[in-house]
Formats: C-alpha cells, structure tokens, sequence
C-alpha cells in the first residue's frame, strides 16, 4: 500500500507494464522529453529510452493512425491525445478504423492499442480544453471506454485497459491529477466492466463516473447529514462496457435515480444511462431519472461561467433535495 | 494463413511480371461480370484495370513478413501480393466464404497471412497505419517494410503529410506508394492541385522520391527495387506511378467527364498490352505461350466466379460476432434488449 | 405542385437559394462537374459557374474549414459532406470551430454556413458508407441539425436551413434520393424546428425521422390493417432544435412510445429521445419508452447482415405488438 | 466597431515598427504581471516575447478590410492589426469587459471590426478558414487579403497542407504565416521533422515561399510586403518567419527541455533589442527620444492591467447566451429542465 497521486498511480501502471512487456509503447505530443503535458509519463523515457517513450510532431489524427497500425504489427500501444478536445481531429482513425477493422476483416486481427486522454473543466482553459467528449466515443461500437476516478483505478483500470483486445479509449480528468489516495497495486480491483458501489442508500442512487463522482460522493455526505437522505452511489469506472446489473438492485430498491455526468446533456452519457436505467427498471421508478448534466453549450473560459456550465457537488446536493421532497 | 500464390522475392524477370499483371487484368474483369449479373454485394467496385503495372512492379520486390496497406481500389495490389482470388471474389459478392466472411466487401478486404492490414473506402485511411507497422518493424529490429498504397487522390488529405513526415522523422521501413491514374472520381489531378508533380511534396518531407511511368512494368519494379531497398535500411520513400484509370470510378460511372480522345489515349497507355508485345518483339515468349497463360488465367478467375456465386450467405447469428474479441460478450441485439425490458427482465 | 424525387428537391431548394442570393455558394468533392456522387448538384455548375459551385480536392477537414472561414466572411456556403461516415475527418473543424465560434467570440459573429450529407444503409456499402452518426452532431452545442425524410422536407427544410444564422448539418438519406412525391415550392413550409404529425394514433406513438419515419409508416399501415393497432407517427425533421412539445400530448394520450432511428442504439439520438419523452411524459406512461435503433455494430456489406443492422418495417411492427399485447 | 490603433497601411519605417514592436513586448510583460497577481483567467497564457517582428513585419502591410487568423500565441498578432490592448487585457482576464465578454480568454480573442476571425486553442485549427475568406474575397472582387498566422507546431497538422492546396489550386488571396519560434511545448523543430525548411513544403504544392530572419523587422516587413502583394493578386505565398521563444510555453512552463545556453544565444536574437539599437545607432532616433516612447508605453499597458482588474465577471445570465444568434431560444438550462421535470410540468 503505497500514498501517491492519481497521476502517480497511472505513472505507475504505465511503468510496470512497461517492464512487464516488452511490445508496450507510449507515443503522443510531449509524451517524452516534457514528460506529458500534465506530467502522467515524466521519467519514462528516462527509463525506457526514446524507442518505446516516443514524442511524435502535433498530428493527432496519424498518432492514432500509427497507433492502429503499431497494434496490428504486434507493439501494445498507448497513444496519448493531449485533451480529449482534440479528438475530432481522430475520429477517423479511431472510429473508422481502429473500431471497425476486427469487424470488417471478419475477425482476422483486432487493435488492441490504448487512447489515453483526459479532459473536464477546472482549469480555466476555454472551450477547446475543457469539453467531456465521452459521448462520441460510447456511441461508437468496437471501442471500449474506460474513466477512472479514483487513484486505484488510475492504476488498476489502465492495467486491465492495457489488457484488452480491442481499443480502448481512456479518459482521464484534469481536476484529479493531483487527487491522493492510497493504492495496492498488488490487489484484486473489481473485474474490468464492473461498476462499484462507493456509497450504499436507500433514499436515492447516484450514478457517476470520473470526478463527477467526487462531486456526487461530495453531495451524499452532505445529503446525509443536512437532510438525513441516504444516496448511494455508483462509480461504473467504464462506460463500455456498462454493468446495469449492479445499478439495478440499487435502483429498485431506492426507485430513484440521478445520473451525473460532465458532458453536455443532449445526446450524451447521461442519455444513455438515463435511458438504460428507466428501461431496466421502469416499474419501481418514482420519478423519472434525473439527468445531471453539462449544459448544452461551450466552456467559458471565466471561472464562474466555467464553474456552472457542469454539475457541481451543490447542484446535486440541491437535486437530491428536489427529488426527495 | 493463407497458400501463397508464387508472388517472386525479386523481379524474377518480364514473364512473370506479365503473367501477375494479366492475373489482375483477369480477375478484375470478372468482378466486372460478377456486378453484370447482378452478384456482387453492391456496386462501389472499383477497377484497377490500366494500374496493374504498378500493383506487380512494386509487389514484385516484397518479402515474406512485409505488410501493408490499400485502398478502395486494391484488389490487384493483394492479387499481386499473392491473394487467393476466388476468396476475394467471394468477399466482393459479400460471401461467407469471403476472405472477411462477408463484412468487409470490396473496399475491406484484408488478409494478415499475407502482411495485407487492410483495404479502406476511407480515402487516406490506410496510409498512417504503415507508420504504426514500421515502427514495429524498427523496435522489433524486423528486416520488414511496411507499404502505403494509395490513388492521387489522397494527395488532398492530410494525413499523408502527418504520415510522411513521421515516417521520415524516424527513419522508418515505409514506403508510400502513389498509383496516380489521373483522376480521383471526376476530378482531373490538375483540377485537385497545382502542382502535379507529387514527388516533390514527399521531398520536402525529406523523403526519398520518385516518380516512374507505369507504362513499363520494368520500371515500376527497378524503382520499387531500389526504394523498397533504401526503405528497409531506413530511408522512407515515395514513389508516385503514373498511369491512366481504363474505367469509371466505380462499375457504374461512364466518365462523362473526361473527353473520348482523352481516355483512347489514356487506354493506349496500357502496361499489360505492353510488356505482352514487349516479350512477343524480345523474342522470349512466343504468342502462343502468351496465349496459352492467358487461357489458363481465364479458366482460374472463371472459378472465381463459380465460388463466389456458389458460397453461402453470412449466418444471422455472425452479424454480432466480431465486434469485440472472441472471449468477449456479444454486443446486446435490439431484439433482446426490448423483449427483456417490455417482460420486465 | 410539381412531381419531383426527393433528389430533385434539394436540387430545387439550391438552384431557388443561388438564383436569390449571390452569396450562396457550394463546394465539395464532386458537386461541380460530376454533378455530385448522389446527383443532387447535377447541373448546377452550368448554371452558376465554377466560382460559385466549387470542386474541391479530397479534403473534408479544409472543406469544412473553408466553409466556416466563407460564412464568417460573408458567403454563405453550403459544403457537400460526399458521406456522413467521413464526418470524422472534420469533427475538429465542425464541433470546435463551426459550433464554438459565436460563443467563444462573445456573440461578435456566426457561422452561417450548412453542411450537407447523407447517411444511412442500404446499398451494401460497408462499414465505412452506411453510418448514421446524426448523434455526434446532435451533442454538440452550436449545431443545428436537420433530416428530411420527405420530397417535401428535402425543399423546404433545405431552404429553412440555408436562412439559418447559425451552422446547419443536413443529413439526407442515401436511401431516399429516387423516393418520388409532390413538391409545392411556394407551399407554406412547417415552422423550422417543428415536428410534423404523419399519423394520428392512440395507441402508441412513434416518433421517427429520415428513412426510418417511413418505416415506421409502414408499420402503423400493417398495425392498423392488421391488428386494428392506431399508431401516432412523428417526423422530428430537425434533432436540434427539436420539438417535444408536439409529442407530449401525443404519449400522454396513448401512454406508449417508441423512438426509432437508424444510429447505433448505445448514447444515441434514440437514447436522448426515449430520455426525454420519459421526462416529458412520465406519470402517463405505461412502458417504458421503447427504443428501435441500429444494432452496436459496424455495418456489413453483406445485404443480409446490413439490412437487419437497422430497423426494418417488420421488426418495428413486431415491437408495437408486443407493447401492446 | 473597434477603433483602430494608428497601424500604418505600409510600413512607414523603423521607428513606428519599433514602437509597435514595444507595445507588444510590454504587453506581453503585463500579461506575465496579470498571472502573478492572480487574476488572469487561468494559466494557458503563451507569451509572443521574441517574436515581435512577425507580428509587426507583417502586420504593417495589412489594409483595412483584410482578414486574418491566429494561434494560441495570438496577443502580439492582434496588438499590432489594431486592437484595443485594454480590451485584450480584460478578455485574458476573463472579463465582461474584454473582447469576447469573458467567453473567450488569451487564446480565443476576436475583432469582427479589425478583420480578426479568430485565434485558436487547436494548433493549426484557424488555418482553413483563410481559405474560405480567400474564396468570399475572390468572389466578392474584393482587394483584401487573409492571412494565417501558426506557430512551426502546426506543419505537424495535415490540415495546413489541404489548406495550402486549396489556395494554390485557387489562386486565392491568402498567405500562410509561419512564425518558427523553434519549439511546439518542449520539442525542437528538428525534433519533430526530418526538414526544417519548412517553405520547401509550400513550394511543393505550388505557393510562393520564403523563410525570413525574424531578427530584423525591417526585413520581415519587406518581405512580406512583397509576399502580401503577390498574395493580392492571386498568388498565394507562405512566409516562415525564425525567430525564437524566449519564454515558456505557457507562463507557468520553466522550459526544463533547453539547455541555458541555447536560451541565452536564443534570446540574444531579440528583434526589439535590435531595431531599438538600429535606431540609435543610425541616428535616426535619439535614446531618450526612445525612452520616452518606451515610457508612454508602459504606461498605457500598466492602465490596461488595471481596466482589466476593475472590470467585472460575466453575469451568470451570460451563460446560455450565444449558443445561437439572439433571436434564437436559448438553450434550456440543466437546473429549469430538472425543476420543470420533478414538477411534472
Ligand atoms: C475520406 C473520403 N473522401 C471521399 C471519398 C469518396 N471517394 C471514394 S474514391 C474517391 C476518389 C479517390 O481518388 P484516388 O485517390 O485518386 O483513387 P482512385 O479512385 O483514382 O483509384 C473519392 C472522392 C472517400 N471514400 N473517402
Ligand atoms: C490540436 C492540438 N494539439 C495539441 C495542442 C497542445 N499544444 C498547444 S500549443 C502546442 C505547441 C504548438 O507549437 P507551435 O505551433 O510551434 O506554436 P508555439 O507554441 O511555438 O507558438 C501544443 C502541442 C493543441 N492546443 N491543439
Ligand atoms: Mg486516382
Ligand atoms: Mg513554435
């Protein structure tokens, strides 16, 4: 059990899987010498020189186009998108090809490569560094979809990421680089595609991902102790695959729902699990789930324009309140 | 894998030049009549016939363990490389017998027995996945190159600028195949550029290029001979083939656009015909000979036809298979998914 | 009144929008002299010139860029997508350009322009020609999006949108182009962003759009005939805005609703509308809203395997019957 | 819509270019200043000093009508067209007040009013929309120009060379701005291609190229006087301007990846330094004369921290608005869907 960072625990999963094996490379902008924009892959190249820690030019659509084929030649890569803003750059790549090449080659080969990226709010850094783009990329079948919250599975989850056969996009979020937790990186995590129940209640269940999970986890304590509401809450740590089946329980039992996520509502995340949810449990819902979301429009660049444009831990504080009363 | 056809280490001479391009030539008009009688999946086919100097020229120099990638219009750049062609003839009619089963069709064809990482309909697609392969080949201190075969018409995506500019930054065994037959769909390439000359943006990557006439099949190959070479010992080329597109786009475009006199020239312009009366004047083969290979390549992609109509149809029950791996789950049908919700599951 | 196809239509609306104003222009791969690869701008180059219908080179990332640089200049461009499954290549320019430009700017100006394309199965095309990504577009903020199903609609949805202030995607169906109906050009139009009743029902309501709304009439045909089943079926026309409040009363009154669509089901426009009509509609309904949407697949180019990917008539008339035994 | 800041439609000579030159420098300066204090917004503030010539070079050949685009290292471009640096200040700040009322911030700043359509968090995101400028300039017979400004980062993106295509093939009035400050973050030009000389590339597809020495504005101003002309009557160009970032990449980057005394070499090229210098020297302003102007400068940036500081934040009611032209609904916002939903409204 060591004490580290969110950024320390992925750090650390890049390392050992690099010793471990030895076809694992890392390439993106400022991977390398810089040591990644928000510092994830500092000292790698030190320690597995520049064959394996590759800084490539700013050319996001042939970094995952490499990738794709780096992972057909036999490499295990991990592509690093620098903001997850920049993704429509790679949607080609990444949707066109690495998704659909099992499926269209009749199950030949897959691709199994790695799209690290983070992206949220936070940070002040306007409308082209601060969106939640995970929506593109669950909407798209063939790629797996990974969003880690915690320090253990900034670490467990980017193991078992780098496990897969098949692409798996990873999105990590700015505002918890820095978060410090605990991790045994000897420890069986929960089994990859498993949600993980943070918070037990029975007065409403939470559903979340990513730092919105802080923010829900934020809101249940106080839910508890100003209001006496037992929220559960669910991390489901990938959103492909998606494990309905430990909400479920949770939400029959409580027959109320929120689900927070920080990307734009409309046609987003919490569409889906919103969808999924009521479909999967229509019969005890009090109440429609209730999307908690980003709203429909671009991130400010103004702290407190940026600040409200996502869900904050009072929002959903104030909306656990609303459902409950 | 997959039995190769005897595709040569080196260019084993004119011959067996000749006898790859008509194999193409062949196998491509059949695909032709597959369309006709109404058994392709399909009509986005689209005919290398006037290329093939450039799909066997270069394919001639590769080796076992090189892979590589194509385009939409890539059947005889994996015929060349040694393609079984009535599996790629039931591919194209969408079989189950197909080299992808079905799914993947024309513009999707792939075989990794054969280094082939996959045909794409996405102009530009395939090229920076020989940038990924190339730097596997380096780490793996492979003795392999990886090809990036694409039309003139990819020159407008920028992708290959991202992919060249990678590939010569690193040194990498690649090498970028341009088979430029003049037009991409109904544009004329100086009506997609103002400088034609497409070499020249690779060297300014700092790539080695070239530009070769693929009238000559020779040609093509001792350029493909002498770039493959430099590739594999980390000089990334380009080498950009001119050459003339015989047909429409795709089986169905008749070319209004382009002049009669302009396409009977661009037809003479013929590298089969060529190298056949080039080994008929030489004196090493005679007609008879020619036609006697000839006659045996027309009865094997006459089978083609026969196994491809005769393949059976895709399972239902493989349209959810190969998403993901094998191991994994299946993907939810919508079926299940709604008569589980409305029985209350 | 005039006999026409809902190709001839879109032709009509561009021809009537050049001749009125001289600041529309087209481009694209193949509109000019090729006439375009569906035939939709067969002609139009004789009539207006190469300045004003403009062939590009392969090149949708600077298409979609030229055209928002045009439209901030002044023109009013509408760029030709040659299909919807190349939207990735321009997704940077589209989503962090086109959408965010007049909200990062502070309102100073818009982006004026349409990106017109087409979608859908149905001519074994493959994985990469038979997509429906109207979900993409539909969750980003700035975007309108619109999709005419009908002869009607590919008129006057297509000039509604080209006097739009703000960027437009117009998805038409690949499958649509030879449908023939009749067009009147000077018919009062439905309001932008309103959705049209094609049926009154009690029974269930079906909410649709594109190729699938006829599908969906289709099955309301044998639901009637057959089963005395009265299905309300809706064309949404636009996805963004998009206009509930002409399905409300609809599900409030049958109770049961079905949302289908050609898109991949997983966080997809069907995921957004069942979400959303379940909001709208919760205390009246009976099940929960159903979703008929492509498979979470990649699309074959066998025509078995590719007409099952999608809603067809018959298993959207299945579905209404098992809602309604 | 803005009023102009005196920028003289050719470059009326050294001393002006100078004063321009220290404007932006000084601005820059008190953009560093804003963050210590505090309130910018953020800290994805990319600072120009070193690179001054670029912008004033070329900017001083701009004509009222013109249009231009720039990167994410944008102020010194912006300054030097005209812009208000009070405005810019309160927008870095994240202010009501500023240009884009907040919204946009340092590396999303606009003028309608001065033809600026836009600067750019997306390395080569800005390039296209020169393209299109160009084509509404061409078709309106317009005499006006449209400029990209990006930084040498943005050759890594394929997006510049489909642009660069478009113009040539179009003859459109458009001109590519390179400013090679050398590094894209922590990678050395030659750390991210195999050819430095990146006008070759240009060249390639058919503009008219150079590359200048950043070092002297005087030649900066030239030869973009010249390549702007040239660009005006339909021969579009490319001009790379080397010169070198003194700084971080962003304010709070040490640049830990140079070595100190490439910094110091680096920074010894400092073309305000030298203009200043060329001055005095050649007579033809005296030092004081130049502190004195350098003085007002000051001045007039130090009041522009200040307007920046008193403005105010954005009203919340802000949020929602231009999503969509006014006219248009907002969009619903999360809080009133959730209130009207529980409400069954
Ligand atoms: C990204 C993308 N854009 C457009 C198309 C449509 N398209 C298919 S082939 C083609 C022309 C390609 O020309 P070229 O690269 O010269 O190949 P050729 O057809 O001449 O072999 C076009 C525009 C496509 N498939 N993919
Ligand atoms: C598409 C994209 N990729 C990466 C980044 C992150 N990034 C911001 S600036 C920069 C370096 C750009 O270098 P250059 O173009 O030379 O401009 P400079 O910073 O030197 O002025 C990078 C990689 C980005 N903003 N956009
Ligand atoms: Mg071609
Ligand atoms: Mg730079």
């Amino acid at each position: 059990m060591i004490e580290t960072t969110y950024r320390g625990a992925l750090r650390q999963a890049l390392t050992d899987a690099m010793q471990e094996n030895e076809a694992v490379v890392i390439m993106g902008e400022e991977v390398g010498r810089y040591g990644g924009a928000y510092g994830v892959t500092k000292g790698l190249i030190d320690e597995f020189g520049e064959d394996r820690v590759i800084d490539t030019p700013i050319s996001e659509a042939a970094i995952v186009g490499a990738a794709v084929g780096a992972a057909m030649a036999g490499l295990r890569p991990v592509a690093e998108l620098m903001y997850v803003d920049f993704i429509g750059m790679t949607m080609d790549q990444l949707a066109n090809q690495a998704a659909k090449i099992r499926y269209m080659f009749g199950g030949q080969i897959g691709v199994p490569m790695i799209l690290r990226t983070q992206g949220g709010t936070g940070r002040s850094a306007g409308a082209q560094h601060s969106q939640s783009l995970e929506a593109y990329v669950m909407h798209t079948p063939g790629l797996r979809l990974a969003m880690p919250a915690t320090v253990e599975d900034a670490y467990h989850l980017l193991r078992q990421a780098m496990k897969q056969p098949d692409p798996v996009v990873f999105i990590e979020h700015k505002g918890l680089y820095t978060m410090k937790g605990e991790l045994d990186t000897s420890a069986e995590p929960a089994a990859w595609g498993k949600a993980r129940v943070m918070r037990e209640g029975s007065d409403v269940v939470i559903v979340s991902y990513s730092r919105q999970l802080h923010h829900a986890l934020a809101a249940a304590d106080t839910l508890e102790k100003e209001n006496g509401i037992q929220a559960a809450v669910v991390d489901l740590r990938t959103l492909n695959p998606i494990d309905f089946a430990t909400i479920r329980p949770l939400v029959e039992q409580a027959g109320r729902a929120m689900v927070v996520s920080e990307g734009v509502m409309t046609a987003g995340v919490a569409a889906e699990l919103a969808a999924r949810i009521t479909e999967e449990c229509f019969d005890y819902l009090e109440d429609p789930v209730v999307r908690v979301a980003g709203e429909d429009i671009p991130i400010s660049v103004s702290p407190l324009l940026e600040k409200h444009s996502v869900p904050t831990p009072e929002f959903i504080t104030e909306v656990a309140r609303m459902m409950l009363k | 894998m997959t039995e190769k056809n005897s595709m040569p280490g080196s260019n084993s001479g004119l011959p067996d030049l000749y006898r790859h391009m008509r194999r193409v030539r062949t196998f491509e008009e059949r695909v032709g009549e597959l369309f006709v009688r109404g058994k392709s999946a399909g009509s986005m086919l689209h005919l290398s016939v006037g290329e093939e100097s450039a799909a066997v020229g270069v394919c001639s120099h590769m080796h076992d363990g090189d892979t590589f990638t194509t385009h939409h219009r890539g059947h005889g750049i994996f015929l060349a490389r040694g393609a079984d062609p009535a599996r790629m003839m039931a591919e194209i009619a969408g079989k189950e017998t197909g080299y992808c089963h079905g799914k993947g069709g024309s513009m999707h064809i792939a075989d990794m027995g054969l280094g082939h990482l996959g045909a794409n309909a996405i102009v530009g697609g395939g090229i920076p996945a020989v940038v990924g392969a190339g730097l596997a080949a380096r780490n793996g201190k492979k003795d392999v190159v990886s090809l990036a075969f694409f039309g003139d018409g990819a020159t407008g995506q920028g992708i290959l600028y991202e992919s060249m500019n990678m590939a010569a930054l690193w040194r990498l065994p690649v090498m970028f195949v341009c088979i430029n037959n003049q037009y991409g769909m109904g544009t004329r390439i100086d009506q997609a550029t103002a400088n034609p000359r497409l070499h020249e943006r690779a060297e300014a990557f700092g790539l080695v290029a070239r530009t070769v006439d693929g009238l000559e099949v020779e040609e093509v190959a001792d350029a493909a001979a002498e770039l493959i070479a430099g590739a594999r010992a980390g000089k990334p080329a380009f080498l950009a083939i001119e050459c003339y597109r015989f047909y429409g786009h795709a089986r169905k475009d008749k070319s209004p656009y382009r002049a009669e006199a302009e396409e009977a020239e661009g037809r003479n312009k013929d590298p089969v015909l060529r190298a056949r009366t080039k080994l008929i004047e030489s004196g090493i083969m005679a007609e008879t000979d020619l036609d006697a290979m000839d006659a045996e390549i027309a009865q094997e992609m006459d089978a083609t036809i026969d196994f491809a109509v005769s393949g059976n149809e895709p399972q239902m029950s493989s349209m959810f298979r190969d998403v993901y791996a094998p191991e994994e789950a299946e993907p939810e049908p919508v079926r299940t998914r709604i008569e589980r919700i409305l029985a209350r599951q």
